[in-house]
C-alpha cells in the first residue's frame, strides 16, 4: 500500500480535528507550521482556546480572507493571521518566557521521526548540503507542559517516521507524548508506543507494520 | 469559555496552603495588593515564605500580614520603613527568617524563575558579604556571582485594569513587581481596580498577557497604605 | 537638548564598521528596517557579523545585504525562506558562517546581553546537537545548557512610532527582536515611520524607553519586503 | 573644629549643585535618597538630563506641590513624583535591564564610607541589631557607568567618610570614581584620592586632615 493513497485513514483535516478534541477549555496552545495550523480550524463547540504564536501574538486568529491583514500581523509561518478580542503583543524574549517557563499548556508539532522513548526530529535530515534552521522548534519542546505531534504515519517513500531510536538529528529528548497519524493515535509512555485509537477502517496489524518499534494493542 | 474573575478576596485567597511561597507585589505602597493581603489573614495560612521588595508599614497590609504571625520568611531587597515596627521586632526576637536580596537580584530571580531559567549570573554584589557562599564565576576577566531562579506557588498581584482572560494593565509605578511575579507563581491571583470586557485593553498596550493569570478580582477602590497608616489603623 | 533625529538613514548608519557586529531587527519582512539596511549595503561595510532570526528574502533587504558579500557570519535561528537563494548559494560555497541559535535561546542572549548578564542556563536543545561543546549542567535533576549573552556594536530597529528621545512604538507582530536588540547594542539605530512630538506617547504605553535608543530617522513609508520580492526587485 | 558646625565649606545644596554640574547634556541619571535627590533641581541652564529611578520610572520630574500627586506614582525613596513628557513605565525586571546592563550614564549616591581604592559602603553598619537593608545599591554600583558619591566629608560625630579601607560591609569594590564633600571634590583613581577642587574658604591642609587616606593636592 502507498500511503500517499489515503483511501483509508484519516485525512489532514481529520488528524487537526482529533487533536483539537483533546485540547480541553481554556487551554494556551501554540501549533507548528503544517498540518498543525490546521488545529485552530476545529476548536470543538463550546470551548475557549488561545492560540500563542512565538512571534510575539497571544490570541492569534484565523488568517485574513483574501490575503487582506497587516503584512506585519503574522504568525510563526510567516502568514499573515488576525488577533482575537483579548489578544496582546510582546516581544521575543517575553514570548519565550511564556514557552520555556511552562506557560504554553500544550504545544503540537510536525515530525520527521519520533521514537519510541518521545525523541522528537523535525529540523534537519542532517544532511550536509542541507540549510540547517530550527526556529522556535528546541525551545518549543523544552518548554512547553505537553508535546503532541500530528504527522502521516509513513513518509511519501513508505518509511516509517515512528521508530525505536530516531536517525535525524533530535530536536527534544523524551518530549512527545502523543502521536496522531493519517492512522491511529499513539501514546508514548514509560512502555513505549501505545495504540490509542485507530482510524476508520485501520486494523491493528497494519499500523503495527507500519511502525518501526513495538506498538502495544488497544487494552481488552 | 475562560472566565478568570471571581467575585471576593476571600475565594481568590482560599487554597493558599501552610508552608507556601507567595509573592507579593508592591514597591512601598505602590501597587500592594492590600485588599488581598487582608483576605489571606483573614484566611489564615501559616508558615508562609513571602517575597516583597519591602517588609510593610505600620500595620497594615503585608506589615498586617507580617505581624499575623502567618510569615516564617520574608525574601526581600528593603525591610526597613521608617516608623514601621513589625518587622524590626520580628527580626530582632528571631521569629523570621530574612534572605536579603539585591533589588535588580530579586527582580531577575523572579523574571529567570517565571522564564525557565534556573540560574544566571550577575556582577551585583561581587565583593560584598551578599557573595557570600554563592559560586563566583569570571567571564572576560570580570567576576559574576551565579544567582538562582525564584518560582513560587502563588502571586498576589494588583493592578488597574483587567479583563477575563487575565490581561493586566497597571498604574505608574505600581507596575513594578507584578508582572514578573505573575510568571513567576504556579497561581497568580489578581486584584483588579476596574475589570473590563474582553477586548477593551489594546493587545499593544497589555502588560501582563493573561497567559500567566490565574484569577482576578475586581476591587473597585483599594484601600492606600499610607491613609491606613496616617489613621493608624491596625488589621484585622 | 535631547534630540536623537536624524534626517537621512543615510547619515543614520554612516559610522557602521567593516568587522562590526549588526543586530537586525525582524521576523520575516514585520519589523525588518529595510531601509537601514539598504543605506548600509550603500555604506559598504564588510566584514559584519549579523544577527537576526532568518537569512532574508528575495534579493531586498537582508538578504541583498548578504549578496553583497559585506556579511562574513550570520547568528540566526532559521535561515529557511522558501524561494530565497541567496543565503544557501553562500552557505553551501563556504562563504559566509552560520552560528545556527534556537529562537528562544537567541532572544535570550540578545536580552542577557542587554541586561549584563554574561551566561545563564536554559534547558532548551539538550541532547540535540546544537549543545554540542558547551557546558551542561545539572539543576533540580534536570540538565541545562549554559549561553552566553549577546551584544552589538550596532542594531538596526523599525519601530511605527518615536519621539526624540528615542522612546518607541510598535506595530503588531513587527515588535518581535526590536525592543531586546535595542537594549543590547552600544549604537541603536531606529527606523520609524513617524516621528511625534515629546509627550504624545503615553508613557504607560512606551515598549522602548529612549534610554535604550541612538538615533532616529523618520522613514514614512517603509517599504514592504514580500511587495519587494512579488515585483523581483534586486537591490540596489 | 566640628563639622556640623559648616559656617564654611559648601552646603548641602551647594554639593548637589557642584555634581549637577558635573552631569553632561542628554545625560540617563539615576540619584540615590539624600542629598542625591537635590541634585535633580541644580541641572544647568540649557541641558536636559532624564533621571531613572529604580521602581519603574526614566523621566522622573520633581515631587508634586503640597504632596498632592498619584500615591503610586513614587521615586525609589518613596516618595511622590511627577512624569516629565517623554517619560515611560517600566517593570522592575525591565529597570535592572537599564541599571545592570550599562545603561545608566551617572549614578549618584549617598555614602557611609569611601576608600581610596574606590570602595563604596552605604548599606550597612554591620551592627548585628540593625536591620539589613540594601535596595538597588549594589545593583546600581556594579551597572551603571559612572559612580559618583555625594557625602558630608565626615560623620555627625567627625569621623571621616574617605579612608583606607572600608570598615563597614561594601556595598561594592572599586566602584566610585568622584566624591563630592562639603569640603572638596576628590577623585579616586590608580593613587587614590586626588583633590580637584577645594570649597570656598577651605584649605587643602584642613581636608587632608579630616581624611583618613592619602589625599594628593591639586597638581601645581
Amino acid at each position: 500500500m502507498s500511503v500517499d493513497d489515503n483511501a483509508v485513514g484519516w485525512s489532514r483535516d481529520d488528524m487537526a480535528k482529533r487533536a483539537a478534541f483533546d485540547i480541553p477549555d481554556g487551554a494556551y496552545v501554540n501549533l507548528g507550521i503544517g498540518i498543525p495550523e490546521l488545529v485552530a480550524k476545529h476548536v470543538p463547540e463550546g470551548r475557549e482556546v488561545v492560540y500563542h504564536t512565538e512571534n510575539g501574538l497571544l490570541g492569534m486568529g484565523p488568517s485574513p480572507v483574501d490575503d487582506e491583514g497587516d503584512p506585519e500581523l503574522i504568525n510563526a509561518g510567516k502568514r499573515r493571521v488576525t488577533a482575537v478580542p483579548g489578544a496582546s503583543y510582546f516581544h521575543h524574549a517575553d514570548s519565550f518566557v511564556m514557552i520555556r517557563g511552562g506557560h504554553i499548556d500544550i504545544c503540537v508539532l510536525g515530525a520527521m521521526q519520533v521514537s519510541e522513548h518521545g525523541d522528537l526530529a523535525n529540523w534537519s535530515t542532517g544532511s550536509p548540503d542541507s540549510i540547517p534552521a530550527v526556529g522556535g522548534a528546541m525551545d518549543l519542546v523544552a518548554g512547553a507542559n505537553t508535546i503532541r505531534v500530528i504527522t502521516q504515519h509513513c513518509t511519501r517513500d513508505g518509511q516509517p517516521k515512528l521508530v525505536e531510536a530516531c536517525s535525524y538529528p533530535l530536536t527534544g529528548a523524551a518530549v512527545v507524548k502523543r502521536v496522531y497519524t493519517d492512522l491511529a493515535v499513539v501514546d508514548i509512555g514509560a512502555n513505549g508506543f501505545q495504540l490509542v485509537e485507530l482510524a476508520p477502517g485501520i486494523d491493528f496489524e497494519h499500523v503495527r507494520d507500519l511502525t518501526a518499534a513495538e506498538l502495544r494493542p488497544l487494552p481488552n | 469559555m475562560i472566565d478568570k474573575e471571581l467575585p471576593t478576596v476571600a475565594e481568590a485567597v482560599a487554597d493558599i496552603f501552610d508552608g507556601a511561597t507567595v509573592m507579593i507585589g508592591g514597591f512601598g505602597e505602590a501597587g500592594s495588593p492590600i485588599e488581598l493581603i487582608h483576605a489571606l489573614i483573614d484566611q489564615g495560612a501559616s508558615g508562609l515564605t513571602v517575597v516583597n521588595n519591602n517588609a510593610g508599614s505600620g500595620e497594615v497590609g503585608l506589615a498586617a500580614l507580617l505581624k499575623s504571625g502567618g510569615v516564617s520568611k520574608l525574601i526581600c531587597s528593603y525591610p526597613r520603613t521608617a516608623g514601621s515596627r513589625v518587622f524590626p521586632d520580628l527580626y530582632r526576637s528571631g521569629r523570621i527568617e530574612l534572605e536579603l536580596v539585591p533589588q535588580g537580584t530579586l527582580s531577575e530571580r523572579i523574571r529567570a524563575g517565571g522564564a525557565g531559567i534556573p540560574a544566571f549570573f550577575t556582577p551585583t554584589a561581587v565583593g560584598t558579604p551578599l557573595q557570600d557562599g554563592k559560586e563566583i564565576r569570571t567571564f572576560d576577566g570580570r567576576d559574576y556571582v551565579m544567582e538562582h531562579g525564584l518560582t513560587a506557588d502563588f502571586a498576589l498581584v494588583k493592578c488597574s485594569r483587567a479583563d477575563r482572560h487575565g490581561n493586566l494593565v497597571y498604574n505608574k509605578t505600581a507596575r513594578n513587581f507584578g508582572p514578573v511575579m505573575a510568571t513567576a507563581a504556579a497561581t497568580t491571583i489578581v486584584q483588579a481596580s476596574e475589570i473590563v470586557d474582553i477586548g477593551a485593553l489594546d493587545p499593544e498596550v497589555v502588560v501582563t498577557p493573561g497567559i500567566f493569570v490565574s484569577r482576578v478580582v475586581g476591587v473597585a477602590k483599594p484601600a492606600l497604605e499610607s491613609e491606613l497608616v496616617a489613621r493608624e489603623v491596625s488589621y484585622p
